[in-house]
C-alpha cells in the first residue's frame, strides 16, 4: 500500500511539449463560452492568472475533444442500439450534452500510473461520461453494460455500478447520497498518508437535498481533505426542477457557506471546466483544501433510457412516460442544444489553430468507428455464468445456493 | 367491484381516508400518487388535495420518514410513499426513534403514521442497489411498528384502509413487481386486519409459507403440485409483525412438513422467523428454506434469474420435502 | 383532530392587563445583558423595535423568574440526591446555566388549551429545564427520572424520554439527530391543516454536524414551515468543544445560509431571549416561515452526571473522569458562572421596578419548598410492575414474555 | 501473557495493525482510543499515531462508517469505533452500498475496512433508545459483510487482528456490557478465525447457543446445570456472518436438544437463524428460545431486569427442554 515516501513524487498530468502560449486566443474562448458567475474566494487579479488551458500541449486539447466525442458517440449509438436492436439489453442514463463536465475535470487530474498515485473519480447513477473520460477500457464497458461475463465488472454491475479502480474510477453509485460522503473518505485516507492524491465526487443537483451532503461538505471543510466536489447541475432531478429541492439558486453558495472555494462555470465549454478543475487540483495538491465546482449544464435525453428519442437523431422531445406530473419544456431543451459542448471544443480548437475543420471532422469520423467496433466487440461477448453470481461475495470463495431448498 | 390495477386500489383507500379527515398528509418523492384504472376516474391526490397537504420533495427519505413521524406526533394522520432506492435511509428513525416513541412515553404519543416502503420489482439487470428486497427482515425485526406486506390488490387495499385507521405506526411494505397484477376490489373501504395471515389454499401433505413477492411463484408451484396429487397448503404471511403464529403452528400440526419460500436473503429472512416458531412448537415434523442465497443481486439476467427462487425450484424442494 | 375551523382562532399567550411601558428601562437591561450578535435578516430601526418584553405583565415576568428558579432547584436538589441518598437511582444531564434559554422560549409560546393548538416543543437528551419551562407537572417528572410506576410516563421512559403532550411537550430523546427533522415535520402538520401552531426544536451545539441538521433546514425553508431551530450552543459536545465539528463561530451562519431568518443572543439572558423567540413565534404564526436562534450558554455541571459536584454547592469542577482526552477548563466554568441566568433575570426585575429583593429571595424559598416536596413526594411513590414492561408496545394489548422460554 | 482489560485487549491489536501500515486510520467520535490495563503501559492511539491518522469527530457515524470504506476503497486499511447511540445511524451506508461493492465491481474493490459498532452495555435506567441491543440481527442479514461478535478478551483481540488483516469489510459488534471482563490475554498477535463458533463445554444432553452479550448468562446457567447433572454443550456463535452451521448441527445431531438466547428481540434474533438451521439438518429434535421480548427495553429497572434473560431463565428453560 502506500506510504510517506512515495507521496511526494508529484507527476504532472499535463506534461509533454508545451505549445506556444495561446493567450492572444482568450478573447475568442471568452465568446465561446465564459464562467457563468463566480462565487467565494476565488478571485482572479485578471483574465490569464487561472487560465491554465494556456499551457495545454495540442496534443492534450485533442484528446480532450476526442473525449467529448467518445462520450457523445457511446451514447447515440447505445441509444440506437436501445430503439432499433430488440436484442440489445443494456441501458443507460444518458449523459449527452453534460459531455463537457467530466471531459474538463478529468483532464486535469492524474489518470493513469500506480493506483497509490492516481486520483480518484466518484461516479453517480449518470456514469459512463465520467467513466470514458477517466480512461476506462470502452469496448469492455460497453460489454459491461450488457451484461457480459467479459465485461468490466464481469456482468456483475451494469451500468450503475460500472467500475475500474486500475485507472482510478471508483465507480458509478445507484444510490443518491452514499457516494459523496465516501469520496471524502478516500480524501481523508490521501490526507492521512502524506499522498497528493485527489479524491474527486461527481453529482447532481439532486445530491443537495440529500442529508450526505451536509456531512461530505462539513467534514471535508474542517479537515481540510484533498476533495472535489463537481456538482453538474443539469436543472432537474429525475422529473423535478431543482428549485424544488434546494432554495439557492447557486448550489455552489450552499458550500461557500462552509467556507469552501467554490467556482461556478459554464458546463458545456471544457476549457472552462478544465480551468476550474486545474485550479481546484492545484489548491487540493497543495493542501489548500476541498473545492467544489458547480457546472450549469443540461441533458438532452429523459432521466433514463431513450423514451422519446428516435434513432439516428440526438436527443429526446416531448413527453417522458416515466414523469407523469412534471416534465422538461421541449423548448428548454432545444435552447441548451444550441450552446453544444461538442460544437463549443470544436470551435475552440479551431480558433486556437490547433486543428481545423476537416480534421475536425476526420477526428469525429474515427470516434464513431472506435465506437462502433466497441459495441461490435462487445455485442459478440459470452453471456454470464448462472453459478457465477454466488463468486465475489467475500474475497474468497462462493456463498451456498439456497434457491432450491 | 371492479378490476382494478394494485396502484389504483392502494390510491383509492389512500383518497377516502384524505377525504375523511382534512388534515391528513401525503409526502412522495419519485412516484407521483397518481393512478388510472378503466372505466374509474383517475385518482391524483396531489391535484385534489393541493400541494400544501402532497407535497413533492428532494432526494432526503429520512426527511420524508420524520416528516410523517412528526405530523402525526402533531395529531395529524400522515403517510409517505418511499422509493425503493431510499427503502433503508429511514431506517434509523423508525428503529430507534419511532417504533420506540409509544413504549418510552408510557403511552401517551400520538402516532397514526405510515411508511409505505417499495420494495424493487427485482427487474434483472438492474443489480446490487436497485434489486435488494432484504428490507421485510430489517422492519420485522422492530418491535413498536406494525409491518404489513400485501401480495394481492384485495389486500393492498384493505390494509391500506387499516394501516391509516390504526392508532399504531406501520411500515407497509410494497413489492413493486407486483405492481402490475389486477384484481378484483370493492369500490367501498374495507380494512384487511393487521395481524393476520391469510390461507390461500388449503391441504394435508405439506404448508408452503411465503410474502409479498413470493406469492406468485408459490402459488404458480401449488397449482403445479396439486396436479401431481399433493396436498399443499399454502400460507400467505401478509403480517410480518406481529407475526400470526397460530395459523402457522395449526397448518404444520397437521401437515408436519413445512417450506417457506423467501426473495429475500437466507440468513434471517422471514422464514427464519417463521421455522423458528413452528419447530418451537410442533414437534416431530420437517423443515425447508427456499431463499435467495446470502449473496446482492448481480445485474447479469443470467446470474440473477437463476439465483431468484422461482416456481420450479420452490416445487422441487417441495416434492424433496415431502 | 385539527380541522381548518379552529386553525384562526388565535391565542394571545401573554393576555392579562399589560403593565405600564418599560421603556425606561431598556438601556439597564442592556447592560446586564445585550444580544450578543445579530445575523440575517434580522435588522432591527432601533432598539425599541422587537424588544416584545416592554409589553410583558409584572405577573408573566415573575412567572419567568419562577420558572428560572424551578429549573435551577429542581437540578440542585436532584444533584444532591445524586450525591447524598444511596437509594436514590434517578440520573440527570444537568441543565443548570442554561436555564434562562428554555425559560425565555417557552414564555413566547402557547403552553394551555388543547392539544391542537398549543405549540409543540422537542428536547433532547438535556430535557429537565425545556419540560419545567414548557409547564410539565414537576412532581410526576421527578417521579419519572426516579422511574416510578406514577411518573409523568409510567417508569418507562425516564430522562431522556420525559414527555407530555398535554402541554405540547414532546418530549426528551436520547439520540442527537431525529428530533430536529421530526419538529419540523410536526410544522409541516402545522402548516398542511391550516393551524398557527408552532414547532420548537431545542438543539444543542453537537447537532450542527448531523446529517439532519441539513434535511430540518432545508426544508424547512423550502416549505416555509412555522418551525423555530433553538440552538443552544454551550460550547462543548460531550467532551470536545464545537470547533471540532464546526467551521462556524456562530452556528447561525450555518442556518442563514439557507435563507433562514437568524438570531444570535446571549442566553443567559431571559429577556434577550424572550424577545428573539416572541419575533420568531410572531414570523411564524404568521406564515413568515422559520427562524433559527442561536443562544450563547454554557453548562455548570459535566456532560452526565453529577462527577465533580459537591452537594449543596453549584457547578461541577475539575476533571471529568468519563472525558480522558479533553475536558473543559474550570476557569472556563466560572467566567461563565459570572453571568449566572438567575443573578441576572433577578436583577432586571429588581432594576425595573417588579419585584424588590425581599420579594425575589422570597420567592426563591417558595421555590425552593415546592421542590423539595416534589422530591418527597415522588421518591415515596411506588415502584413499577416487572409484567407492565410488556405493554404500550402498541396502542393496546401486551406482547408476550420471551426471556423463559 | 497478562490479565487484560477487554479495551486494553482491542486496542492492542488495533495498536499493533497501526504500527504495522503507516497509512491505516481510526475515527472515533466518544470513546477516545486510550486503555490501560495494569502493569502495561497505556494506549493512546491519538497521542502515538497523530490526529492526522486518528481523528475524533462530531456527531455524524453515517460519516464516520463511509469514511472508512472511502479509505479503504482508497487503499488505506481503516477502522471506526461507532458508539451505540449510533449504532444504525451509518446501516444504509454498510447495507446497500459498502456490503455490495465487492460484488458489484465483480470482485475489483478494495474493502480492508472495520466498523466496530458497540452495543449498549443494557444498563437498567437508560432505557429504549440507550438500551437496545438489536443491531446484531440487523447486520447479520447483509450478505459481503463478515459481521462478529467477540464475548471474551482473548477472541476480542484475535477477532480484531483478523478483522484488520481480512480483505472483507468486518462489522465488529461490542457488547459493552462486557467492556468489565478481564482474561488472560497474550501480548503477541494472533488471529482468531472469522467464521468459527466456540465450543465453550462440550454435553450430551442439551445443546444452548447465544453469543456475544448473551454468554455470561448462558456459562452462568451451565455451570449450575451441570451442578444438577444436566450434560449441557455450550456454543458461542462468535461469527454471525457467515454462520458456522456445521459446529451447530453437529451438536444438535448428538444433544436434540436446542436452547437459544438472545439479548435481544425475539423475531428474528440470531436465535432464529440458528433454530432454523438446525431444523432444516437435525430430525426429531426439541427447539426453545430465550430472547428479550418483542418489546422495547423500559428505563425501570423493575421492569428491565425482569425483561432480560438471565442465568436462572436460561437454567429453566433449559429444564423445561431436556
Ligand atoms: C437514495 C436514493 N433515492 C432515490 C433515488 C432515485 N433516483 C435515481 S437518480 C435520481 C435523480 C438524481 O438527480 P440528479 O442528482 O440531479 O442527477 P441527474 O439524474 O440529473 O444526473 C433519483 C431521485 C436513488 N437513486 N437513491
Ligand atoms: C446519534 C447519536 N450519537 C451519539 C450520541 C451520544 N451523545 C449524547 S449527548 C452528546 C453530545 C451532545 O452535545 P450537544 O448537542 O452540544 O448538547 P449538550 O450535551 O451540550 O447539551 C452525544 C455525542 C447520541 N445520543 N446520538
Ligand atoms: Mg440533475
Ligand atoms: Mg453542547
Amino acid at each position: 500500500m502506500t506510504n510517506e515516501d512515495n507521496a511526494h513524487t508529484l507527476r504532472c498530468d499535463d506534461e509533454g511539449p508545451r505549445s506556444e502560449s495561446r493567450r492572444g486566443f482568450l478573447k475568442l474562448a471568452a465568446l465561446t463560452g465564459a464562467v457563468v458567475s463566480t462565487t467565494g474566494s476565488r478571485a482572479l487579479a485578471n483574465g490569464d492568472i487561472g487560465f491554465f488551458a494556456k499551457d495545454l500541449s495540442d496534443e492534450k486539447l485533442i484528446n480532450m475533444y476526442r473525449t467529448i466525442l467518445r462520450i457523445r458517440w457511446h451514447e447515440r449509438t447505445q441509444a440506437d442500439q436501445m430503439l432499433t436492436n430488440p436484442d440489445y439489453r443494456g441501458y443507460n442514463h444518458f449523459y449527452a450534452g453534460q459531455e463537457a463536465v467530466a471531459t474538463g475535470v478529468c483532464a486535469a487530474l492524474r489518470n493513469d500510473g500506480p493506483f497509490d498515485q492516481i486520483d480518484l473519480v466518484y461516479s453517480t447513477h449518470r456514469p459512463s461520461g465520467h467513466a470514458i473520460a477517466k480512461g476506462v477500457d470502452i469496448p469492455k464497458m460497453v460489454a459491461e453494460m450488457d451484461f457480459r461475463a467479459t465485461g468490466m465488472n464481469g456482468g456483475y454491475g451494469a451500468e450503475m455500478h460500472i467500475s475500474d479502480p486500475s485507472v482510478g474510477f471508483i465507480g458509478a453509485d445507484g444510490m443518491v447520497g452514499p457516494g459523496h460522503v465516501t469520496a471524502a473518505g478516500s480524501a481523508f485516507a490521501f490526507r492521512a498518508r502524506g499522498s497528493d492524491q485527489v479524491s474527486v465526487a461527481f453529482a447532481g443537483d439532486g445530491t443537495y437535498a440529500t442529508p450526505q451532503f451536509h456531512s461530505a461538505l462539513n467534514n471535508a471543510k474542517l479537515l481540510d481533505l484533498p476533495f472535489i466536489y463537481v456538482l453538474e447541475n443539469n436543472l432537474y432531478h429525475q422529473f423535478a426542477h431543482y428549485s424544488y429541492s434546494c432554495p439557492h439558486k447557486n448550489i455552489a453558495d450552499a458550500a461557500a457557506a462552509y467556507g469552501i472555494a467554490t467556482e461556478v462555470v459554464d458546463g458545456q465549454d471544457v476549457i472552462q471546466v478544465y480551468n476550474a478543475a486545474k485550479e481546484a487540483v492545484n489548491r487540493a495538491r497543495s493542501g489548500g483544501g476541498p473545492t467544489f465546482i458547480e457546472a450549469k449544464t443540461y441533458r438532452y435525453y429523459n432521466h433514463w433510457g431513450a423514451p422519446g428519442a428516435k434513432a439516428g437523431e440526438l436527443g429526446a422531445f416531448g413527453y417522458d412516460p416515466l414523469a407523469i406530473t412534471s416534465f422538461r419544456p421541449e423548448r428548454e431543451v432545444r435552447a441548451w442544444m444550441q450552446r453544444d459542448p461538442v460544437d463549443i471544443s470544436r470551435k475552440i480548437l479551431v480558433d486556437w489553430g490547433v486543428i481545423d475543420d476537416a480534421r475536425a471532422a476526420e477526428i469525429e469520423e474515427e470516434v464513431k468507428a472506435e465506437i462502433a467496433s466497441a459495441f461490435e466487440w462487445a455485442l459478440s461477448q459470452p453471456l454470464c455464468t448462472p453459478e457465477d453470481g454466488l463468486r465475489h461475495v467475500f474475497a474468497e470463495g462462493t456463498v451456498p445456493a439456497r434457491q432450491f431448498g | 367491484m371492479a378490476q382494478k390495477s394494485w396502484m389504483y386500489s392502494v390510491l383509492e383507500a389512500v383518497q377516502y381516508e384524505m377525504q375523511q379527515d382534512p388534515a391528513m398528509t401525503w409526502i412522495f418523492e419519485l412516484t407521483p400518487p397518481v393512478a388510472s384504472t378503466p372505466g374509474k376516474p383517475v385518482i391524483n391526490l396531489e391535484t385534489e388535495f393541493g400541494r400544501k397537504r402532497v407535497v413533492n420533495t428532494g432526494i432526503d427519505e429520512y426527511w420524508m420518514a420524520a416528516t410523517v413521524l412528526g405530523a402525526s406526533l402533531a395529531g395529524s394522520k400522515s403517510a409517505t410513499y418511499i422509493p425503493y432506492q431510499g427503502a433503508l435511509m429511514p431506517f434509523e428513525l423508525i428503529q430507534n426513534y419511532a417504533s420506540k416513541m409509544r413504549h418510552k412515553t408510557g403511552g401517551v404519543a400520538s402516532l397514526p403514521a405510515v411508511w409505505i416502503i417499495e420494495m424493487t420489482g427485482q427487474t434483472p439487470g438492474f443489480a446490487q442497489q436497485h434489486s435488494c428486497y432484504e428490507e421485510d427482515s430489517y422492519y420485522m425485526h422492530i418491535p413498536g411498528v406494525r409491518t404489513v406486506i400485501p401480495s394481492t390488490p384485495y389486500d393492498a387495499k384493505g390494509l391500506m384502509h387499516a394501516a391509516l385507521r390504526s392508532p399504531d405506526p406501520v411500515v407497509y411494505l410494497y413489492p413493486a413487481g407486483l405492481r402490475t397484477l389486477t384484481g378484483e376490489v370493492p369500490d367501498e373501504p374495507y380494512e384487511v386486519p393487521l395481524d393476520k395471515a391469510a390461507m390461500r389454499q388449503e391441504g394435508s401433505d405439506l404448508t408452503i409459507v411465503s410474502s409479498g413477492g413470493g406469492m406468485p411463484g408459490v402459488l404458480e408451484a401449488a397449482e403445479t403440485l396439486t396436479g401431481e396429487g399433493m396436498s399443499v397448503e399454502v400460507i400467505d404471511l401478509r403480517v410480518l409483525k406481529e407475526m400470526d403464529t397460530e395459523t402457522l403452528v395449526n397448518s404444520v400440526a397437521k401437515t408436519k412438513r413445512l417450506l417457506t419460500v423467501d426473495q429475500s436473503y437466507y440468513t434471517l429472512g422471514p422464514g427464519a422467523e417463521v421455522v423458528a416458531r413452528v419447530a418451537e412448537n410442533v414437534e416431530g415434523a420437517r423443515f425447508k428454506r427456499v431463499a435467495f442465497p446470502d449473496a446482492p443481486p448481480p445485474a447479469s439476467p443470467e446470474m440473477f434469474t437463476w439465483m431468484r427462487p422461482n416456481a420450479e425450484g420452490i416445487a422441487g424442494a417441495a416434492r424433496d420435502l415431502a
